[in-house]
């Protein structure tokens, strides 16, 4: 149940907080962008799940990836992309339902993806991606490359199980693949403790033949050294399991106001905020001073207000696109209803 | 008397609320249904008034909702089992299918699998691909399996209760755009009969048949076509299985024409079902081809406008039906 | 990973040895006529499932229930169903697909049922029937009977995702549940090590918040203390699992040949024999003297044989019974296609 | 020249295995389907040739099974998965609906899901009510997979090779009863093109639509009835998606009636589906109903005498065709 790299951190020079840190921030600042975007009446829909508060998970183990490392989230997954170098503004447009989007609007928030940068795909099924970062790995594998892939997901997908085939297919063929669980403590109004007798997850992946830890996602630096140690591991075949911990500041989705909680426990939950943390460590180690810091955060501030202007502006999708990527390029499309009806009424 | 102005969503809490009372075996199963209210607020409140015993709220786990549904409805228990959207289906098919609907059957009709599993479907919130669809038709091809679908509030209430006193499983499927809507309701009325359908608009032209949200889109193209002199009846299936065929071809054989709507995808679809079995049974009758309006063969984009376009629309049916009357 | 309740067994005075060497035998000799069934042509189809080998784990937990509980089995269940009280000669029957058997022909071996027994139902669906205990268990509680709810699975099933959803929901709610895995060390052709890289199965159970056990199904009484433990905790609430291992003397089916595994293994599998080692033992502690249990098991085989008879001069179900049973008793029927084409084509 | 006679079954594995040694990215994932060589023997020995790297025997989890599959095919291989029954598709519909089918669209076009899903599926084993349906309507009604159903070993093998060369996911249904049909093959031949139905017996009274193994028992029907100087065409549609109507439909005006036979229940299936598009394209030229027939909309019963009775046979098909004809 310790971190299998237990040790403590590298020397302050080394130190990769400041990097980690600006990531945390550009998904604050991005998050709560998309609160205004929603609330400017310009999100596709209202299907919109913060991260803020789980900086921390994303950041810190995006940081043990690798550039040809891929990865699948839940619906959760902003801020994991963003750490993995998703362009704001192209991830904006996407949750706008624009064809400037990632995925030409077609996918939104909850299914955004991008081959480029290794992201198989955000899913609005809970569990859903799991399996595919097995499949990456066999892949990986087969084909003889260094890359492992990374399954994100909530404490919603511990009772799902298809997590636990997965984690025995993983195990049994010694695939490079990491599964991680953000644990904000929550699944929509469902308090973990309310969903499960037994929160020792990594207990369950250890059952399974897996290398497990649990981490305080609050320090975003224990997240990237615990990651960094369970994806050499798997890197090596032998697959991990991780589960961080933290807390989800507001609502499952936007139309969500909590009552299930009190105001007490929201407070308390956001005093474990990895952003500030981090940024109180920059300044007491002294590795950043405040007006650094200010200056750092107000050009991330403009450059995720920029984001909600380009989506704004950006065209919706063309009505002929409804039809096309159903199957690959070239091949018969599916029939419109229209053309349909124009050839049976025709002469009607 | 007790007329009242009521939303779906609070028609279907009224069901369950009464049947509750009437019933203690009742329970309602599923993820967030009760200290939350259900993610469209049909539960909210029920757990007050009946405990955490009876409303009882699981982890996100689909196929032990149903299956657990399953063993509690064969042990005494009359269990509703909510889905959250009926995109789970996928997940939960084998306990539906393979489990629930064949028991009976398997077992020589020993017993039986009283159960009701309520889920919503369809488009309207931007949700898209995983969050928007129409499955029906995987249910309405599965063999002991009853299906209900209202399209109004005093169905959505009469159509629950009557679910929750039926022997078999009933797979309960409401409109995510309709919850909202809101309509005088009488409840101490005749009850909807189980497994009826309705003619919500008299005609003579042409006959429209259709279910759930879909019959007020249907609804408004026929107000759009009275006022162009084309009187069209229009039918409400209100169940799927049973499927009220003679009220359908009543119709048929008196206009000599049928468009079925249906929300979801066209190939393999209720629409296909339903102009099949017109086809068959009305052939002498029929004075042009039984035309199926449904949704694309595709799957439903999340930008607004695709997935507004993505389905069959009152100006859809009114061009149609125009076309099909040469008029 | 020690069985609760690990203290010696009973005074020999009050052994159950007797009755559970009874269960044993009279189950060992129903599947090998049943196997005489299939060869006779006598039997519906060839997915016939014998259950040689484990009749321990059959036995002992079956003695550990009670009349009000109830059980699911997978398809490997005769054993189980005869221990529970069943009447060979109306299972026989149903194998042979009859209307005089359990379900009048429409299930079969893979689907036997008896609500007078508390048997909920045998499964072709590998895990199939194990949240349905969960179900029964839930209504028992509601219900407040003192009743618990079995489900029977083999070592495949511990691979399917639906049994830790179902483990979990268990011990959540504590329910009044019992989990029992039958080892027989293989999957059709698959030894469990190749299915798994952990066969801890009780580290499974237990990370999820159940009681659990590990016990050798060669040895009925340890198996039945083990269960009577479980059967205790569950009936006060505390859902348990148990691992009962032991050979699966015969192939999968009655096609498979077992292809994939060397005559050694299986000649040192078949030693694992709960049967002879129940006789052994009876003979051994004085408890029988060899031509009395010569005669039980005379008598044992005259039942047996007479269950074939049985079902070869059994009747099939009549036609018209197919439509039957798919809905509740007054409810409307499908309507069989000889009608809608008689009603269709009748002026054609 | 190689015209060997062959079975379906081995067809199959041919298949496979000119697949695998064209293409080393193909791999197939499933139970038993290594060293056992597959439940109905499909894959037997290819483990000898082509290692246990891409025979993968996996653990019993189907969900995952597919769920591996789309990520192993989203990442550069080319999987064939294996589900042993197609009765267990109920475990695997969310991996297979919600996930393969639409990952492409929702993605906006970026990636496809080149994988092949070998199942096989129907009757004849009195493998009762959860090893012996015809689901293929549950595929059919799902926008974004392609679905195969081969009823001769030649169209096994073609249809099989050109799955694995197209970039989305297909599902493949073999028939458990028609593995053990001999054949002669020419595997040199032309390939059988893919998406294109074939007439397997040109008439003129009447066209006989259908796939699979009801194809032998629709030609079985057709041969009784040309003894009854009864002509009809029998149409093998050999894919369900795409599905070739032109073929159809040019048949059908030309005969003017039209019976559609699948083993599936019929509500809601395949058989409906195509009596609604004939009925649609061919309204003027029919001079009788389009006639359904189905499989029972029950459970599959284990009793052999119930179980073959539940599904279309050639005396119910020469019948049928003999009142549509007044003969
Ligand atoms: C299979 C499935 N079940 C239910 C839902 C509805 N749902 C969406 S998110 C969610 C809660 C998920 O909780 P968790 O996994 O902890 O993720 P979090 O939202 O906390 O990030 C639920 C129940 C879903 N999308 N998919
Ligand atoms: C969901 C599902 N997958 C696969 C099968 C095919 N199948 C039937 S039994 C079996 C092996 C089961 O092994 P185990 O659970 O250990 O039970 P045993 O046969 O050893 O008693 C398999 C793969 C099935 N019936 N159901
Ligand atoms: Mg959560
Ligand atoms: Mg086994």
């Amino acid at each position: 149940m310790t971190p299998p790299d237990a040790t403590p951190g590298p020397a302050r020079a080394n130190t990769r907080l400041p990097e980690l840190y600006r990531t945390m921030r550009r998904i604050r600042t991005f998050e709560e962008r998309v609160a205004e975007l929603y609330a400017r009446g310009l999100s596709a829909g209202s299907m919109l799940h913060l991260s803020i508060g789980e900086e921390g998970a994303a950041a810190g183990v995006a940081a043990a990836m690798r550039p040809e490392d891929s990865f699948t989230t839940h619906h959760r997954g902003h801020g994991i992309f963003l750490a993995r170098g998703a362009d704001p503004a192209r991830m904006m447009a996407e949750i706008g339902g624009k064809e400037a989007g990632y995925c030409r609007g077609k996918g939104g928030s909850m299914h955004i993806a991008d081959m480029a940068l290794g992201h198989l795909g955000a899913n609005a099924i809970v569990g859903g991606g799991i399996p595919h970062v097995v499949g990456a790995g066999l892949s990986y594998k087969r084909l003889g490359t260094d890359a492992i892939s990374v399954a994100f997901f909530g404490d919603g997908a511990m009772q799902q199980g298809l997590l636990y085939e997965s984690m025995n297919m993983a195990a049994l063929w010694d695939l490079p693949v990491l599964f991680v669980c953000i644990n904000n403590q929550y699944g929509m109004g469902t308090r973990i403790d309310r969903a499960t007798r037994s929160i020792e997850f990594d207990r369950r992946a250890e059952a399974f033949g897996l290398a497990a830890a649990m981490v305080d996602g609050e320090d975003v630096e224990a997240v990237h050294r615990t990651a960094q140690a369970l994806a050499d591991g798997a890197r090596g075949g032998k697959p991990g399991f991780m589960a961080i911990s933290c807390f989800r500041f507001f609502g499952h989705g936007r139309m969500d106001k909590s009552p299930y909680r009190t105001a007490e426990e929201e407070a308390t939950g956001r005093k474990r905020d990895p952003v500030s943390r981090a940024r109180d460590a920059l300044l007491s180690q002294g590795l950043n001073d405040a007006a650094a810091l200010d200056a750092l955060d107000a050009g991330i501030a403009r450059e995720m207000d920029a984001t909600i202007d380009f989506t704004a502006a950006a065209d919706a999708p063309a009505g002929a696109s409804m039809f096309r990527d159903v199957f690959g390029p070239g091949e018969p499309e599916p029939e419109p209803l229209q053309s349909r009806l124009d050839r049976i009424l025709a002469d009607a | 008397m007790a007329e009242t102005e009521i939303t779906y969503r609070d028609a279907l809490r009224q069901a369950l609320q009464d049947a509750m009372r009437a019933d203690d075996t009742v329970v309602v199963i599923g993820e967030e249904v009760g200290a939350y209210g259900g993610a469209y607020g049909v539960t909210r409140d029920l757990i007050t008034e009946f405990g955490a015993g009876r409303l009882i709220d699981t982890p996100i786990s689909e196929p032990a909702i149903v299956g657990v549904a399953v063993g509690a409805a064969m042990t005494g228990l009359r269990p509703v089992a909510e889905l959250m959207y009926v995109d789970f289906l996928g997940l939960v098919m084998d306990q539906l299918a393979n489990q629930a609907a064949k028991i009976r059957y398997m077992f020589g009709g020993q017993i039986g699998v009283p159960m009701v599993l309520r889920t919503q479907g369809g488009t309207g919130r931007s949700a898209g691909a995983q969050h928007s669809q129409s499955l029906e038709g995987w249910i309405m091809h599965t063999p002991g399996l009853r299906l209900a679908m209202p399209a109004t509030a005093a169905d959505a209430y009469h159509l629950l209760r009557h679910s929750l006193t039926l022997p078999d499983p009933v797979v309960f499927i409401e409109h995510k755009s309709l919850y909202t809507r809101k309509e005088r309701v009488d409840l101490d009325a005749e009850p909807t009969p189980w497994g009826k359908a309705v003619v919500r608009r008299q005609g003579n032209d042409l006959t429209l048949v259709t279910y759930s949200r879909m019959v007020h889109v249907a609804l408004a193209a026929a107000e759009q076509l009275a006022k162009q002199d084309i009187s069209v009846e229009l039918i409400d299936l209100r169940t799927l299985n049973p499927l009220d065929m003679a009220t359908v071809i009543a119709s048929v054989e008196r206009t000599g024409r049928a468009v079925v709507v249906s929300e979801g995808p066209l190939t393999g679809g209720v629409a296909s079902e339903l102009a099949a079995r017109i086809g068959e049974e009305c052939f002498d009758y029929l004075q042009a081809p039984v035309i199926r309006l449904a949704g694309e063969d595709i799957p439903i984009p999340v930008s607004p406008d695709l997935e507004s376009a993505s389905i069959p629309t009152a100006a859809l049916i009114v061009a149609t039906v125009r076309r099909m009357l040469r008029r």
